[in-house]
């Protein structure tokens, strides 16, 4: 028998059991935990994409090419080295603030037509939010679900400017999103 | 006495080492015209100095080399000069010591995978959020699960890969493909 | 080397050290192995483990996409999971949402769930998709926070070393520079060494050039570029100096001195001196893959520098030549008799330092008597010369970025020069005794044809020889050597004593060349060739590689399609005398038989391999099968039909060669009378389908002839009756 | 290594004739010894040869009955070994990773290993049936362990089958007994059969006795392939016949002979590596003839399978070899043996062009081969006749092209080769700077103990780089930059770059150490000559360093070493220097033996046999190499010979018994040649293959100081002719045969093993060795031989009493050898 460590650097082709097909190099197999990770971007890429694919997910694993000249830990080009933990915390805190913002450009439990007119519209307009499933705009003007022409409301009177612009986004959305389901359909 | 001499000490004139010490910019890693020159000088001098030695000498002086273990790397090759750190601060802390410590590491080596910290950091991560998870409105995909149409239909996990395969019980399975290209090697 | 071992089993016992102190257990999973494909110790699952938590740490933070088992996919932002958990990852996301609902529900279902944050145990993440991840940024965020304390604490330096301004005359240790205040290990200095691998190449990548230059790194110059690690610039960095020795101050002079020399060289001219201060070889010619596994393709160039500085040129000045060699005189001549312009009490006196003029001075010269004024050097600059020396004859011919021209004006037109090989001589041999080796051949070979003319043959072949199965044992009559018998001849092995044997030949070469000679006082004493000047590349006479030689694919099919058609032409011919040749190749594309799968009858050649695993190549044995007089009737029809396909001599459509089916063998049957048994072969191609031919059946008196076309263009069929 | 299968064919096809031996009076007959020695020692001979060591003596036997048919007859027999390996060969032996592939599918199974017979290498073969051989064993043993007191088993597995022996290890055996008989004999620079090839062509021999690889040169138009002595007949091949009744041309021979496999590409390649050996060339050659496949184009066609770049990789240096191939030439120089190609005189240059992009050999088949057909019809011979009367054929060398290197190896310098040529190297270094890999390959008794595996780590410091620098530094300084490694079989990953490069050189720090003595010419160099000559020395430091160095042109002949004698006087003294058996300093002008020292130049005093002094230096520098104690147990553990019974009743004799054994490697027992089959012990076999490593690393040194100092021109190198440099010179090189093997040390092992059971009864003990190891037949002196070897044993005897008043040696493992030689006397005196 070989030892585990060989495998290392292989260039694989997973088939999962949903027949997802994940290609690239063999970065680690784990059997503390029973999973493969894979490094699916090329070697001198950076950053690096990476997948830990559950081994009892996994329908089939064929080789690629040779066996790696550098399949030893050794050999790796990417060999774990010193992490600052005061680093990964506070990337951790940035990220879980940037994400923060775009998450309230997202609404909850809608459409995915809705989320589309939404970011249509924020993309003209900056004040552009969501409450509830309903998408306010310039606390002026509310679009309700499913965000037709016809479900455009204006919440004060006398602002027809925006409401007319609102307006023309919305249709060229919904045209597009037709035009997409067009094409996905052929 | 033995001393300790490094391309990095010109020790001939004070002179000439403030000269290359105020040349150091602010990043003492980026190179002025003041340093260029000196360079050669020095490589050419310890070159000389080498030479001067008797070669038995030399050699009595590599096996003792070979003999001791550093308690350190250090990377000549830097204008900085060393500052000795305490062993404490090769665990990352971010005094100006500890960071210029590992500066200088930067080229020779990066530094070892600080194995123990990581971990406990990870758990102490993973703990927070799961023993508070009502307080991030955490929810687990379980109880997703259950909430949708599609959870109450039970959703096996298992897929059947491990029992019905050819790799059934074995723990490698899935690396046989692996294995036949590294036997047939 | 023996500290390298000794290294070796320290750092081994401190892993294992490592190992016994960490607590981390293996989260209950026996770590025995199952099968026999693999085996795994501690060290190892510590190994992988080690891989699997650094790349998540790096992870956490960033955007990642789990796919669990139901398929369903859940992207959000990675802030937290298990590296201990046994059966998966556990993962906590932030902000989840469904990226992909798989193969069940609608995405407004599954979303409508969804809370901010969601924990998924390891034994529903099926995958864990992690994108953009930069591995970097430890390294990164280290410079940006030295970047920041640096300024604060050169001054503090300066202050200190203001300070300590009195002690001018001493050497400084670490300690001294370090402060004597602080209480501090001594620790030796120790030599950076390149780590296996490729982290010491690729810390430069992505940076400016004048970053580079600062860090610019001797011992990984010399071994990228030679695969060699220069012991002599060991020294550079590793010396101690020992001040208490009595020759200490005497020593000092000496090392200045030749230092000042030393530096006083400048890089004018010379690239080798220009890298090592700083300036950049341009690494574009490697790719990662080659710094990775530590092979340089310049070696190829390296060669190319040495076979043409190997050569001996006239115009050269110093030649390098190996220290063992010194004091002795070098020729440039490319003969094996090395000649030198100097009477025999004059080579006590030259080295290796007489001028171009007098290495390359023609023969009839009285020989200039430059050597004998020069003083010989001292051990020590002769080093020093040698170095230089070397260093100069070095060069390899880089690509120089353009910017760099500038600096480097100089040393690249030497380069241009050095990059053109001299052009060579076909054949080295300077004798005018040896006959040339292509009259040798020829004569060898006319003679042994006479003789071969003479042998009567055991047994006549004519065309095909069916196999028999025992071999014929016949003896021959006559002589194996035709008319000419050999007779044993002293001569020949005094001959083969002194043949084949450099020093003797090249001796009577030079002998031989005395004689000649009229003033045979100015000739040159012999001397044995020096083993140095034989470059380690063999002599060529075009500048191409041997691969060139080869033809691409198609030319190849072509040439062997070609040599099949000369040969089925030739047998056809031989077959039937009366046909037309036209027939002949119509009749090979006719020729075919029925054939079934590969399992159409058990087959007496595949003992026991698997079928179809590569081209198989099937051999059948057909039903017999018999010459009717009518058959050459219907040649007409055939004609016609081939002549319709746009059949000529050749098809059009022409397959690849082993695609094709043809009988070749069988027509050598096909011209017995009567009706003869015989065996047909059949080729199939790599992919083992059997190969696009003509079928032919017979039932009872009526017979079909069915011809296909190579590929499927064009069908036709005529019936005949008796 | 022969074209795969073809030999058969060719005799069931008849092609293969026959004359009677008188044919081939008074000829100079040029003999592949590659293609000789596989002949004599077929697959049934010489099969537990692997588990016992040593040369395998039925091959003396052969050859003896051999030359005296080639006496009888007046033949002249010219012998020519192969040189250096072409990387194909390098390849398929596993040059580059030490065999360790081999070595690792040898501990598999066959069937798994993914290999059949038709894919695996000779390597891989021969350690495969090793490994099974004593797999075999191990079983054997163990199912016996009960029954077995003193009676030891009889192995039944072959350690060899169906390979071929590798005659590379035995050239050094086989050049002693040329010379020593009178015989002519020559090493190639690269492929045997090449050499012999030109040879003919020169016209200095008659003919040749080769592989049928030669048929692949149209130059050889007939050769012998084999002799049947039985019937005073040999047989011949024809190559214009040959190629008439295969009915395809040169150029499509050449085609099938890359693919099914030859000497110059050993892989059999797709889509042929599925049948099996026998049917090989019968299969490709239905191919060729019936579908007119081109080989080459099959493999460029393949592209998307696993191997086919190093199938078409192969197959193009296979095809290049065949065109530019090193030979010796009469000149003294290596040169390429080109081929000339027939070019039409108009079409010359563009020919040239399309010639050059063939695979096949030569651009015009039509008037350089055989044509498959015997007659042609009118109107194709008119056509030719036609073309032919218009052009006019023009005969010129090929173009070579300018990466020769890479196909067949980079070019040593011609003086090296010269001395490979005359035997004075065994090439292996040459080998290693060439390729820039020195492979440490599996011993037979497999490698695995630690103390061996230290030897091989220890043998970097000690013996390599020293050779690497003495035999660069002379050399063009390419290969002083070159990186040369040692490749271990067990972690062919982890090589050890040797270094090529010290300052001073090795050659610096010894060629002021000069032996020189007014002797005459022909006095005969020993190793108890020389310790006379030191010995004779009032101070040696005055006698032996010399003021000047000798090597310049400048210094006169007479200053020179002028006699073999000095000669290699001069270099043993400096091997002894570099093995540290004398410390020398030349500024303090010091030279003086070390402890070690002091015990060898003792061996005459001591009364040592002259022949057994090599085997001393041997058993020294293993003990000063320090990795294994003499009574101490390999690690791991091999199983002992003796029976558990024995181990277990005289637990003080088994110690006895393995110090004597050990010590016993070092004795050749006196055979006569025979095919053995007997006991075997791998416990000694282990313990020899360290020996053995010692004495072929003892010998390298030697030779790498030989040549520096040859090289460098401290000898009179023009005033021997290639014979003289035979019988004076190589004739007298130490360390240069094969150790011997194990026979004599298993045969004290179980005569004293039966003598402890049977009572003290010798003659009981001595009659079963007798029966156990077929000595009627092999070893007609038995008691002599008991005798002579246990001589030997108190010679080592006195050595170790001379290593203990030194403390070179434990006091503890001296007085237990002593002990053990005292129950050797008694024994052997009851």
């Amino acid at each position: 028998s070989v030892s585990l460590e060989q495998t290392l650097g292989f260039r694989i082709k997973v088939t999962n059991v949903l027949d997802v097909v994940t290609e690239g190099r063999l970065y680690s197999f784990n059997s503390s935990n029973n999973t493969l990770t894979i490094q699916t971007t090329k070697k001198n890429q950076s950053p690096q994409n990476f997948k830990v694919i559950k081994c009892t997910f996994i329908k089939h694993l064929e080789v690629i090419g040779d066996k790696p000249s550098f399949n030893s830990f050794k050999k790796q080009q990417i060999k774990p080295s010193y992490v600052n933990v005061e680093r990964v915390e506070k990337l951790l805190k940035e990220s879980v603030i940037a994400s923060k913002k775009k998450e309230l450009l997202r609404g909850k439990g809608v459409s995915a037509e809705g989320q589309f007119i939404f970011d249509q519209i924020f993309k003209t307009i900056g004040d552009t939010k969501w409450v509830a499933k309903d998408i306010i705009i310039l606390d002026d003007v509310k679009v309700q679900p499913p965000y037709k022409v016809e479900d455009i409301k204006v919440l004060h009177e006398g602002s027809n400017q925006s409401i007319t612009l609102i307006q023309r986004i919305v249709e060229r959305s919904w045209e597009q999103l037709e035009q997409d389901d067009g094409r996905k359909g052929g | 006495m033995t001393t300790t001499s490094t391309t990095s000490v010109d020790g001939r004139t004070s002179s000439t080492l403030k000269a290359t010490l105020s040349a150091s910019g602010p990043n003492s890693n980026g190179p002025t015209p003041a340093v260029l020159p000196q360079k050669p000088k020095l490589t050419g001098w310890a070159q000389a100095a080498a030479k001067a030695l008797p070669r038995q000498q030399q050699q009595q002086q590599q096996a003792r080399k070979d003999d001791s273990v550093a308690v350190q790397p250090a990377n000549t090759k830097t204008k900085t000069i060393a500052s000795t750190a305490p062993p404490a601060n090769i665990k990352g802390s971010s005094t100006a010591n500890g960071s210029s410590t590992n500066k200088k590491f930067k080229r020779a080596n990066k530094q070892p995978y600080n194995r123990e910290e990581v971990r406990s950091y990870m758990h102490k991560l993973f703990q927070s959020y799961t023993a508070g998870e009502k307080s991030h409105s955490m929810k687990t995909y379980k109880q997703v699960l259950s909430e949708t149409a599609s959870g109450r239909v039970s959703t096996a996990t298992d897929w059947g890969t491990v029992s019905s395969s050819k790799n059934k019980n074995k723990k490698y399975g899935c690396l046989s493909d692996i294995a036949k290209v590294l036997r047939n090697q | 080397m023996k500290g390298n071992f000794r290294k070796r089993d320290s750092s081994t016992n401190s892993r294992k050290g490592g190992n016994s102190d960490s607590n981390y257990t293996n989260g209950g999973v026996p770590n025995q192995n199952n099968s026999s494909m693999f085996y795994e110790n501690p060290e190892i699952t510590r190994n992988f483990d080690d891989r699997q938590d650094y790349l998540l740490a790096n992870s956490i933070g960033s955007d990642v996409t789990v796919t669990v088992t139901s398929g369903v996919k859940y992207t959000g932002l990675l802030v937290s999971c298990n590296l201990e958990s046994t059966n998966g990852i556990d993962v906590v996301l932030r902000f989840p949402r469904v990226a992909d609902s798989g193969v069940s529900d609608s995405v407004d279902d599954l979303a409508k769930t969804l809370g901010e944050t969601l924990l998924i145990h390891g034994e529903d993440v099926a995958e864990l998709e992690l994108k953009n991840i930069d591995l970097s940024l430890d390294e990164k965020w280290e410079n940006s926070k030295a970047q920041e304390t640096t300024p604060a604490r050169t001054n503090i330096e300066k202050e200190r070393v203001n300070g300590e301004s009195n002690e001018v005359t001493k050497f400084r240790t670490d300690v001294d520079i370090s402060g004597s205040g602080r209480e501090i290990k001594e620790r030796k200095l120790e030599k950076w060494t390149p780590e296996e691998g490729a982290e010491h190449f690729d810390i430069n990548k992505g940076k400016a050039l004048e970053d580079d230059s600062a860090s610019w790194d001797q011992f990984a110059v010399n071994e990228k570029k030679f695969g060699v690690k220069s012991t002599f610039d060991e020294h550079l960095y590793t010396t101690k100096i020992n001040k208490d020795d009595p020759n200490y101050s005497k020593r000092l002079q000496e090392a200045e001195r030749i230092a000042k020399e030393i530096e006083s060289q400048g890089t004018s001219g010379n690239i080798h001196i220009a890298e090592d201060r700083g300036i950049i070889i341009d690494d574009s010619g490697l790719d990662e893959e080659d710094l990775y596994s530590g092979v340089d393709r310049r070696g190829d160039e390296l060669l190319a520098a040495l076979k043409s500085n190997s050569k001996p040129n006239s115009n050269k000045g110093n030649r390098y030549v190996p220290p063992t060699l010194r004091q002795q005189p070098h020729h440039m001549d490319p003969a094996i008799i090395s000649s030198s312009n100097s009477n025999k009490n004059e080579n006590a006196v030259s080295t290796d330092t007489s001028t171009p003029a007098a290495a390359g001075a023609p023969e009839g010269k009285p020989p200039q008597k430059t050597s004998k004024n020069k003083k010989s050097l001292s051990s020590k600059e002769a080093q020093i010369e040698e170095l230089k020396k070397f260093s100069e004859k070095f060069k390899v011919p880089y690509d120089i970025p353009k910017d760099m021209l500038e600096v480097l004006k100089r040393s690249s037109s030497t380069l241009k020069s050095n990059s053109s090989l001299p052009p060579k001589p076909i054949s080295k041999t300077p004798s005018a005794k040896t006959v040339s080796p292509t009259t040798q051949i020829s004569a060898g070979k006319s003679e042994s044809r006479r003789s071969g003319s003479n042998i009567s043959q055991g047994q006549s072949s004519t065309g095909h020889t069916t196999r028999s199965s025992t071999s014929l044992r016949r003896r021959n009559h006559g002589s194996f050597f035709g008319a000419k018998n050999p007779h044993t001849n002293d001569a020949k092995r005094v001959l083969f004593g002194k043949s084949f044997n450099m020093f003797i030949k090249s001796k009577e070469a030079h002998d031989e060349k005395k004689k000649g000679d009229d003033a045979s006082e100015n000739m040159e004493p012999f001397f044995i060739e020096k083993p140095y000047f034989t470059a380690p590349t063999w002599l060529n006479t075009i500048e191409e590689s041997y691969k060139t030689f080869f033809p691409d694919e198609d030319t190849a099919i072509q040439e062997a399609q070609t040599r099949f058609q000369q040969r089925q032409l030739n047998s056809m011919g031989n077959a039937v005398p009366g046909m037309n040749p036209a027939m002949g190749m119509n009749m090979g594309g006719m020729m075919g038989f029925p054939m079934g799968g590969p399992s159409a009858s058990p087959n007496p050649m595949m003992n026991g391999f698997a079928a179809g695993s590569m081209g198989m190549y099937m051999p059948f044995q057909p039903q017999p099968m018999f010459y009717h007089p009518s058959m050459p009737q219907m040649m007409p029809v055939m004609g016609s039909n081939g002549a319709e396909e746009g059949g000529g001599n050749i098809s059009p459509h022409v397959p690849a060669g082993f695609m094709a089916a043809g009988p070749g063998a069988p027509m050598g049957a096909f011209g017995y009378p009567g009706g003869i048994p015989f065996q047909g072969m059949m080729g199939s191609g790599p992919s083992g389908m059997p190969a696009n031919g003509s079928a032919m059946h017979s039932h009872g008196h009526s017979r079909n002839y069915h011809q296909t076309s190579h590929h499927g263009h064009h069908n036709s069929s005529t019936s005949g009756h008796k | 290594m022969a074209i795969k299968s073809l030999e058969s064919f060719l005799f069931e096809r008849g092609l293969v004739g026959s004359y009677a031996i008188e044919a081939l009076n008074n000829c100079t007959l040029d003999i592949d010894v590659n293609h000789y020695v596989s002949r004599l020692l077929t697959n049934k001979r010489e099969q537990y040869l692997d588990a016992i060591g040593g040369f395998p003596t039925s091959l003396k036997m052969y050859l003896e009955s051999d030359l005296k048919i080639f006496k009888d007859f007046n033949i002249t027999p010219i012998f020519v070994f192969n040189g250096g390996l072409t990387y194909n060969q390098l390849e398929a032996s596993g040059h580059f990773t030490a065999a360790s592939a081999s070595a690792s599918i040898s501990s598999t199974t066959t069937s798994s290993s993914g290999t059949n017979a038709t894919t695996r290498s000779n390597t891989e073969s021969v350690l495969l049936q090793r490994s099974r051989g004593w797999t075999q064993w191990n079983n054997l043993i163990s199912s016996n362990q009960n029954s077995y007191i003193d009676q030891p088993i009889q192995p039944q597995e072959p350690f060899r089958h169906n390979t071929t022996i590798d005659s590379k290890a035995y050239q050094n055996d086989l050049i002693a007994y040329f010379i020593e008989h009178g015989y002519m004999y020559q090493v190639a620079p690269y492929s045997s059969w090449f050499q012999l090839a030109y040879l003919l062509n020169s016209a200095y021999i008659d003919a040749i006795y080769g592989p049928t690889d030669c048929l692949m040169l149209d130059c050889v138009d007939r050769f012998i392939l084999g002799m049947e002595f039985p019937n005073k007949e040999f047989r011949f091949i024809d190559r214009s016949r040959v190629m008439k009744d295969l009915g395809c041309t040169h150029e499509e021979f050449i085609d099938i002979a890359m693919a099914v496999g030859n000497d110059l590409q050993p892989t059999t390649l797709p889509p042929l590596q599925i049948y099996p050996v026998p049917q090989l060339f019968d299969i490709a050659l239905e191919m060729v003839l019936n579908t007119g496949t081109n080989f080459y184009a099959y493999q460029l066609s393949t592209t998307l399978q696993n191997d086919s770049k190093e199938n078409i990789q192969n197959y193009q240096r296979g095809i290049s070899a065949l065109r530019y191939m090193p030979v010796l030439k009469d000149t003294g120089k290596v040169e390429l043996f080109v081929q000339e190609i027939v070019v039409s005189e108009e079409d010359s240059e563009k020919n040239n062009k399309d010639g050059k992009k063939s695979n096949l050999s030569s651009p015009s088949s039509a008037s350089s081969s055989a044509s498959p057909a015997t007659t042609v019809t009118k109107n194709a011979s008119e056509k030719l006749t036609y073309e032919k009367s218009s052009t006019k054929e023009v005969r010129k060398p090929r173009d070579i092209p300018n990466d020769v290197h890479d196909f067949i190896g980079q070019m040593l310098p011609h003086e090296y080769y010269f001395y490979r040529s005359i035997g004075l190297v065994t090439g292996k270094l040459f080998d290693a700077i060439v390729t820039g890999v020195y492979p440490e390959e599996p011993p037979l008794g497999g490698g695995s103990s630690t103390s061996y595996k230290k030897l091989v780590s220890k043998s970097v410091e000690i013996f390599k780089n020293k050779e690497i620098n003495l035999l660069t530094q002379p050399i063009n300084r390419y290969y002083q930059i070159k990186q040369i490694k040692q490749v271990k079989w067990y972690a062919a990953n982890e090589p050890t770059t040797l270094t090529n490069r010290m300052s001073p050189s090795m050659f610096e720090t010894i060629n002021h150490l000069i032996v020189k003595t007014e002797t005459s010419d022909e006095k005969e160099f020993s190793i108890s000559e020389f310790i006379t000559t030191i010995n004779g020395s009032s101070n040696m430091a005055k006698d032996f360093i010399s003021e000047k160095v000798i090597f310049p042109n400048s210094v006169p002949i007479e200053s020179k070493l002028n006699s073999p004698f000095n000669l290699l006087s001069t270099n043993f003294l400096r091997l002894l220097v570099l093995l540290e058996f004398f410390t020398f300093d030349f500024k303090e002008k010091l030279l003086e033996p070390t402890r070690w020292g002091e015990v060898f130049l003792k061996l005459n005093e001591l009364n040592i046999d002259s022949k057994y002094h090599e085997s001393v230096i041997i058993f020294l520098v293993f003990l000063k190499c320090d990795v294994l104690k003499l009574d101490e147990e390999v690690q791991p553990p091999a199983p002992s010979a003796l029976s558990q019974a024995t181990l277990r009743s005289y637990p003080e004799e088994s110690l006895y018994v393995l110090l004597i054994t050990r010590v016993l490697t070092l004795f050749q027992v006196d055979q006569k040649p025979s095919n053995y089959h007997g006991p075997i012990d791998k416990k000694t076999l282990i313990f020899r293959d360290h020996l053995s490593f010692i004495k072929e690393n003892l010998n390298e040194l030697f030779e790498a100081v030989l040549i520096s100092s040859l090289t460098s021109g401290e000898f009179n190198r023009l005033s021997l002719d290639n014979f003289g440099w035979a019988r004076k010179i190589v004739r007298y090189l130490p360390f240069k045969l094969d150790s011997p093997n194990t026979i004599m040390a298993m045969m004290w092992e179980f005569f004293l093993q039966k003598y402890l059971h049977n009572g003290n009864a010798k003659n009981d003990a001595l009659s079963l060795v007798a029966t156990e190891f077929n000595t009627y037949k092999s070893t007609p002196n038995l008691d002599e031989q008991f005798v002579e070897s246990h001589r030997f044993l108190l010679e080592i005897s006195k050595v170790m009493q001379e290593l203990n008043a030194a403390k070179l040696i434990d006091e503890n493992v001296f007085k237990l050898f002593t002990k053990a030689v005292e129950f050797t006397t008694t024994a052997l005196s009851s």
